[in-house]
C-alpha cells in the first residue's frame, strides 16, 4: 500500500544545468519500492502547481544497513522539476508511493539488458542493485544528445554493468540512436546462439528493458519482438492521480481479439510487456 | 459528541463528505488508501448503458491552480460494474452513489432500472452536465425542460434517491435546481466542470485531444460557492455542493453557503489521504463553535451587513 | 521588422495589448510606471454619467490563483473624466478606450454622446456585464435583446468605435457576439468577471461586503480562452480577449484562441511593469516562429487531430 | 516612482514564534523611502498566492555610508506572511515601492509622540532615525498584548526615544491598552503648558503619529483631537495594488462638505490626518 511522507530533502546534486539528483527522507516508501516503481511527489506548497507529478524511484539509500531515503533524477522540463532542481537541503517534498507495477527481474543465466534513453536512466540504478542482488548479468544501453547529459557511469561501471553507449553528437559512445548497437548485438547474440545451437531464435535468454522517450520504446519493443527477445518497457504519461482515479494517464493495449483499449499506465503499467502495446 | 451525519432524501450519510465522480475510480481503487466505510459516500465514475473507450490522450492538463480533463467517460457500462465492483463495494461497506450518463431519456431509464435492482446502491446521481461528451448529457442538463424529464422520467421507475448534478455552464443555476425539484429530485449536486480548454502555444494545437474539457479544483471554487448559495435560496431539497474543495475550511465554507454534504474531486488526486484530514478539520470546527450537528451549519451564512470594517490583524 | 499592429474596426493599435477597465485606474495612476504610449490602448475604469460611491469595504478578496473584486464602480462620473482625466492621457498619448455603464439604455446613449464629443477618446467599450451592481448594466449583458438594443442605440449616436463587453456568466456567450454583431458592434470584449462568492468560515459572512463578486485572474484563464475561440467561430467582427493573462505565452494563447487585441487587468496588479515584458515576449515568439505581423498569429489554432501522442520530455 | 526589485533576502530574524524582520537587498526603494511609506511584496512563484501584500518599511539598513537594503517587521497572520517568516537567506522576494503617503516630520521644538499597537510599531524605526536626524524630541507609546510581543526596546531606547509601555497582561509597562497613558500624558503636557503659559491650548507643540489596529487608531485620534493635538494614523487597508489601481484599499473621509467619500488609502494614504477620517 501506498503511503504518503513529508519528506525531508536529504541533498541535492546537480548533474548538469538541466538535471539533477535530489534525496528524500521517504524511507517507508524506499524500503517497499521494487525497481520500475514511480512514486508521485509535489514540492511547495499551496495550489499552483496544484497536481502531484511522476517520477521513478532512482536509488534507495543506505547507511549503516538502515534504508534512510530515495532518490530521485530529473530532468528540468517545467515547473515542478524546476522546483526539484532548486530545491535545497531541509526543504519538504511529498511523496507518495511505491507506485505501480515493476519490471519483473530475470534470474541467471538469463542476462538483462537495459536500455535507457536520456532520463530514462531512471529505473535502472534501483534495477542494478536488484539485479546484482540475484547474480544476473546486466548490459546498460544508454543514449543521450550529448556525452555532458550521461550520469553515473562509474556508478553502474562499479556495479559491474557493462556500459553502451551513443550520443547524437557523437561526443561518446557511438554517434546515433542507442537504439542501433542495440539492434546490432540483440542480432549478433542470436547468431552466436544459433551457431552454438544452445539457444532457440525465440529462446529466454534475455530480456531487454527500457526506459525512454516514446519513439525509443517503440523500437526497442519491435528490435525485440524481431528477434523474439521479451522486452518491457516504462511509458510516460500524463498521471492526475498515479492512483488509478483520474484515468488521465491510459495507454492502449492490444486486447487479445485483435482489438485495443485504454489501459490506465499508473495501475496496469507504468512497466508494460513491449509486445502488449499498440504502437501504431 | 459531534453528529456528523446528513439527510440527503431518505438516505443518511454518516457525514457529508462524498468522494465525487470521476474522481476516484469504481472506489475499489481506493481501498487501499481510505476506509471506504468512513465516507459519506462515494459517487462512482460515470456510467453508460455500454463500455466506453473514452477520448484519446492528451486527457487533462494542469491550468493555474485547477485542471482541465477530457477523459470522454471511459468505463466498463452498467453491466459489468454491477458484476465486478458493486460486490467488493459492498464487502468494503462504501455508501455508493451510482453516477449515470445516457445519450437518451430512455437510456437513463434503463440505467435506473438495472441499478435499482442491484443490491448495494445508495442513491443515483444523474450526470445531466458532462461538459465531454457530444451526445446527451449536458444537452438535457443545459435545457430546463430536458432536465425536468430526466428527472421525472427516472423518479417514475426507481426507489432511490435521485440527485441530478446541475451544471455551471448556464445562465441561471437555480431555475436548474428549481426544475429539478418540480420532477420531484430528491436532492441536487452541483457543479460539475466548467467548460474550458488550452492551447500549447508552440505547437498552437489544443492541449485537450478533445479540443475543450472540464475545469476542476479550487480555481473554481468562488464561482462553485456562488451557485450553491443561489440553489440554497431557490429550493428546499438538498444541496449536495462541490468545486474545488481542499480543506475541511472549504468544505465548511459550501455548508454554510447552503450545502448539506460536499463532494471531492481533484483534491484526492493531489491527497488520496484527505479524507480523515478533512473530517477532523470539521469536528475541530464544530468543537471550536460550540456546534452539536453538522447540520446545524448548513445555509447558515450570515448576510447582515456589519457597521465597522476593520480588519484585525 | 515584426508589425505589432491590429485593427479594431476603424481603430489601429500600435499592438495588442491594452489594460482592462477597473484594472488601471483612469490610466494617469500608471503614468510613472509605463509609458502610456506604448500600450495598443488604456480601458479606463467603468464610467456612469455621475459620480459614484461604490461599494464599502471589504472590496476584494483572494481566491486561489484569482481574486474576487465588488469595487461597486466608485467613479468620477464622465464629466469629471472628461475634464480631469482626458487632458491628461492625451499629453501622455494613450490611446484611451472608455468603458461606460449605465442604469438604463439612455444612460448609455448619453454617455457615448458626451464622449464622442470629447477630444481624446478612441473607442468605447459597453460595460454591460459588471456582475458588481444591480441596476443595468449586466441585465442588459444577460439578454439578447437587451444586447442588441444597448449597442444597436449607441451606434446611433457616435463615430467611435463601439466594443460591447461580454459577460461569462451565460449559456452561450458566441449567441452574446452575434447579437452584438447584428446590432452594428465593430468588436467584442470578453470576459468579464465571473460571478463568485467566498465566506469568512470563522464569522460566517460573506467576505465581500457585497456578498457576491466578480472572479478574475488566472484561475478563470481557461473559461475565458474556450469563450473567446467560441465567439471568434461565431463573427467575423475582431474579438478582444481577457481573463488571467499573466505572460506572453498567455496573450498568444488567446490570440491563437481568436482574439485580436487582449487585455490584461488582475496581472498588472501583481505586477505594474509586466507590459515591456508581455511585449517583449510576444515578439520573441514571433521571432522565433517567423511570424511576421502579430495580426497572421490570430486565430490559427490548429485542430486537426495527431495521430501520435508521445509526450517529448 | 517606485521600482520593482527582485530582491535577495539578506537575513531573517524570528523575534517569536509569530513575528520576525526579514532584511531584503532592494537598496534603490530603501534609499528613497521616507518614514510611513510601504512596500507591496511577494514571496515565491506561481499564482496561488497571487497578489502582493503591503508592508511599511520599517528600518533602512547602512553598511559602510552605503545603502544596502531594508528590513519588513512582519506578523504571521497568513499564506504570505507565513512565507515571510519561513523565509531563508537567499530566498527572493519581489519588492515594489516606495508606496504611498509618509508620515509629515515635525522639527524642534515639536515633540513627536509615535503610539504603536502590535505590529503597528513598523514605521517607526525609520521614522526615528529621520526625526533624530532633525533633533525632534521623541517618545514612543507601544502597546502589545504581553512583554514577549514588546520588540526592539533597546534599538528605540539607543536612540534616545523615551519609551511608554503598556500589555494586555500586564506583564510589562502599564496594564491594559497603551492609549490610557497617551490620553494621561497628554491632559498632563497640556495642564502643565496651560501652566507655564508658554503655548495655547489648541498649540502645535506635539503631534501624535500612531500606527496599529483600527479601533487603537480611532482612540489615538479622538484623543488628540480631544486635546488640541494633532494627530497623523496610518491604517490598514486589503491592498490588491498599492498604485491606485483597483479601488480596493478605500477608507471613508470628510469631504469638507458635511459629507463623506471613499480615498484609496494606497495613494491617499496610508497616512492620514486623524481629523480627516471618518470614524463612524
Ligand atoms: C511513471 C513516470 C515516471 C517518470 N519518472 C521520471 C523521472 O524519474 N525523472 C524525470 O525527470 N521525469 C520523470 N517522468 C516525467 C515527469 O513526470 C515529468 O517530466 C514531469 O511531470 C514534468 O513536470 P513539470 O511540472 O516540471 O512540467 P510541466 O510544467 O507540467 O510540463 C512541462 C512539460 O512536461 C510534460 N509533462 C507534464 N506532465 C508530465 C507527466 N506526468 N509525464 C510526462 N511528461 C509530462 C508536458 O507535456 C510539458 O511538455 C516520469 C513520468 C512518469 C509517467
Ligand atoms: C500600508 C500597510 C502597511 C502594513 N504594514 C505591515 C507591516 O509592516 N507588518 C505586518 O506584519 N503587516 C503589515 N500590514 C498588514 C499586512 O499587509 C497583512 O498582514 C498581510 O497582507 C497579510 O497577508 P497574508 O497573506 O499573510 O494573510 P492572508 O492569508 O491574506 O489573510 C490573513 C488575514 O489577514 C488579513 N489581511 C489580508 N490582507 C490584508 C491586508 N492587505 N492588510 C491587512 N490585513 C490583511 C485578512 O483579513 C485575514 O484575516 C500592513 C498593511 C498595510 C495596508
Ligand atoms: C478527471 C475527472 C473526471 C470526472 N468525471 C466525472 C463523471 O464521470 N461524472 C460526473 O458527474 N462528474 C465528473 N467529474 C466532475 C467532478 O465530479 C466534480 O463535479 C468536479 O471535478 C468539481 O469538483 P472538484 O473541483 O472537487 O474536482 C470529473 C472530474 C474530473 C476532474
Ligand atoms: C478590481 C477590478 C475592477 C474592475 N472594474 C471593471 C470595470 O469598471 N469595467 C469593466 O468592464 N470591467 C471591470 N473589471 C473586469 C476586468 O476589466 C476584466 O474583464 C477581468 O478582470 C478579467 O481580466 P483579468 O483576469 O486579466 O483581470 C474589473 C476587474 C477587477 C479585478
Ligand atoms: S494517473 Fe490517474 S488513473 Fe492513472
Ligand atoms: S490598493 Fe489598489 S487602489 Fe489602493
Amino acid at each position: 500500500m501506498p503511503v504518503d511522507v513529508e519528506a525531508r530533502v536529504i541533498r541535492n546534486t546537480r548533474l548538469s544545468s538541466d538535471y539533477n539528483v535530489i534525496a528524500l527522507a521517504a524511507p517507508e516508501i524506499a524500503a517497499a519500492t521494487a525497481p520500475g516503481q514511480f512514486v508521485m511527489v509535489k514540492p511547495g506548497r499551496g495550489h499552483d502547481p496544484l497536481l502531484r507529478r511522476p517520477f521513478s524511484v532512482f536509488e534507495v539509500l543506505r547507511a549503516n544497513g538502515r534504508v534512510e531515503g530515495l532518490t530521485l533524477l530529473s530532468k528540468r522540463v517545467g515547473v515542478t522539476t524546476a522546483m526539484l532542481f532548486d530545491a535545497v537541503e531541509g526543504d519538504i517534498v511529498s511523496c507518495l508511493g511505491p507506485l505501480g507495477r515493476a519490471f519483473a527481474l530475470v534470474d541467471p543465466p538469463e542476462e538483462a539488458w537495459m536500455v535507457a534513453g536520456g532520463v530514462g536512466l531512471a529505473p535502472f540504478a534501483i534495477m542494478t542493485d536488484a539485479l546484482a542482488a540475484r547474480g544476473t548479468r546486466t548490459t546498460l544501453f544508454y543514449g543521450a544528445r550529448t556525452g555532458g547529459e550521461l550520469f553515473y557511469l562509474d556508478w553502474f561501471r562499479a556495479r559491474g554493468v557493462r556500459l553502451v553507449l551513443a550520443t547524437e553528437d557523437g561526443s561518446v559512445g557511438e554517434r546515433g540512436r542507442v537504439t542501433e548497437p542495440l539492434e546490432r548485438e540483440l542480432r549478433s547474440a542470436r547468431q552466436a546462439a544459433r551457431v552454438a545451437g544452445g539457444l532457440q531464435a525465440s529462446g529466454n535468454d534475455l530480456t531487454v528493458d527500457a526506459c525512454g522517450p516514446g519513439p525509443m520504446l517503440e523500437a526497442v519493443a519491435r528490435i525485440a519482438a524481431a528477434r523474439g527477445a521479451r522486452s518491457q518497457v516504462s511509458v510516460v504519461r500524463v498521471m492526475g492521480c498515479g492512483l488509478g482515479g483520474c484515468y488521465s494517464c491510459v495507454i492502449p493495449v492490444r486486447d487479445g481479439r485483435g482489438g485495443r483499449h485504454y489501459v490506465r499506465s499508473c495501475i496496469g503499467g507504468p512497466v508494460f510487456d513491449g509486445a502488449e502495446l499498440v504502437w501504431d | 459528541m459531534i453528529d456528523l451525519s446528513v439527510q440527503i432524501g431518505s438516505l443518511q450519510l454518516a457525514n457529508p463528505l462524498i468522494a465525487a465522480s470521476g474522481c476516484f475510480g469504481y472506489g475499489v481503487e481506493y481501498a487501499g488508501t481510505v476506509d471506504l466505510s468512513s465516507l459519506g459516500g462515494v459517487a462512482v465514475k460515470g456510467l453508460f448503458l455500454a463500455e466506453r473507450e473514452g477520448h484519446p490522450p492528451e486527457r487533462i492538463v494542469e491550468t493555474p491552480a485547477g485542471m482541465l480533463n477530457a477523459i470522454g467517460l471511459q468505463g466498463i457500462g452498467v453491466h459489468r460494474f454491477v458484476r465486478e465492483k458493486l460486490p467488493e463495494l459492498r464487502d468494503l461497506r462504501a455508501t455508493v452513489i451510482v453516477n449515470i450518463c445516457g445519450s437518451t431519456l430512455d437510456e437513463y431509464v434503463e440505467l435506473a432500472r438495472i441499478l435499482s435492482d442491484a443490491d448495494g446502491v445508495a442513491a443515483l446521481e444523474l450526470n445531466i452536465s458532462c461538459p465531454n461528451i457530444k451526445e446527451g448529457g449536458i444537452t438535457f442538463g443545459c435545457s430546463l425542460h430536458g432536465t425536468f424529464d430526466v428527472v421525472s422520467s427516472v423518479k417514475k421507475v426507481t426507489h432511490l434517491p435521485v440527485i441530478p448534478k446541475l451544471t455551471p455552464n448556464v445562465t441561471d443555476v437555480a431555475a436548474f435546481a428549481r426544475a429539478s425539484e418540480e420532477a420531484g429530485a430528491d436532492a441536487v449536486s452541483l457543479v460539475n466542470t466548467f467548460l474550458a480548454m488550452a492551447i500549447d502555444v508552440e505547437t498552437r494545437r489544443p492541449q485537450l485531444s478533445n479540443i475543450v474539457g472540464g475545469l476542476s479544483g479550487p480555481a473554481i471554487r468562488p464561482i462553485a460557492v456562488r451557485m450553491v448559495y443561489e440553489c440554497r435560496r431557490a429550493v428546499k431539497i438538498p444541496v449536495i455542493g462541490m468545486g474545488g474543495i481542499a480543506s475541511a475550511r472549504d468544505a465548511i465554507e459550501f455548508m454554510i453557503a447552503g450545502a448539506t454534504a460536499v463532494q471531492v474531486g481533484t483534491a484526492n488526486f493531489v491527497d488520496p489521504f484527505i479524507w480523515p484530514k478533512l473530517l477532523d478539520g470539521i469536528r475541530e470546527y464544530l468543537r471550536r463553535h460550540e456546534i452539536a450537528r453538522v447540520a446545524d451549519l448548513v445555509g447558515t451564512i450570515d448576510t447582515t451587513s456589519r457597521e465597522k470594517q476593520w480588519i484585525s490583524s
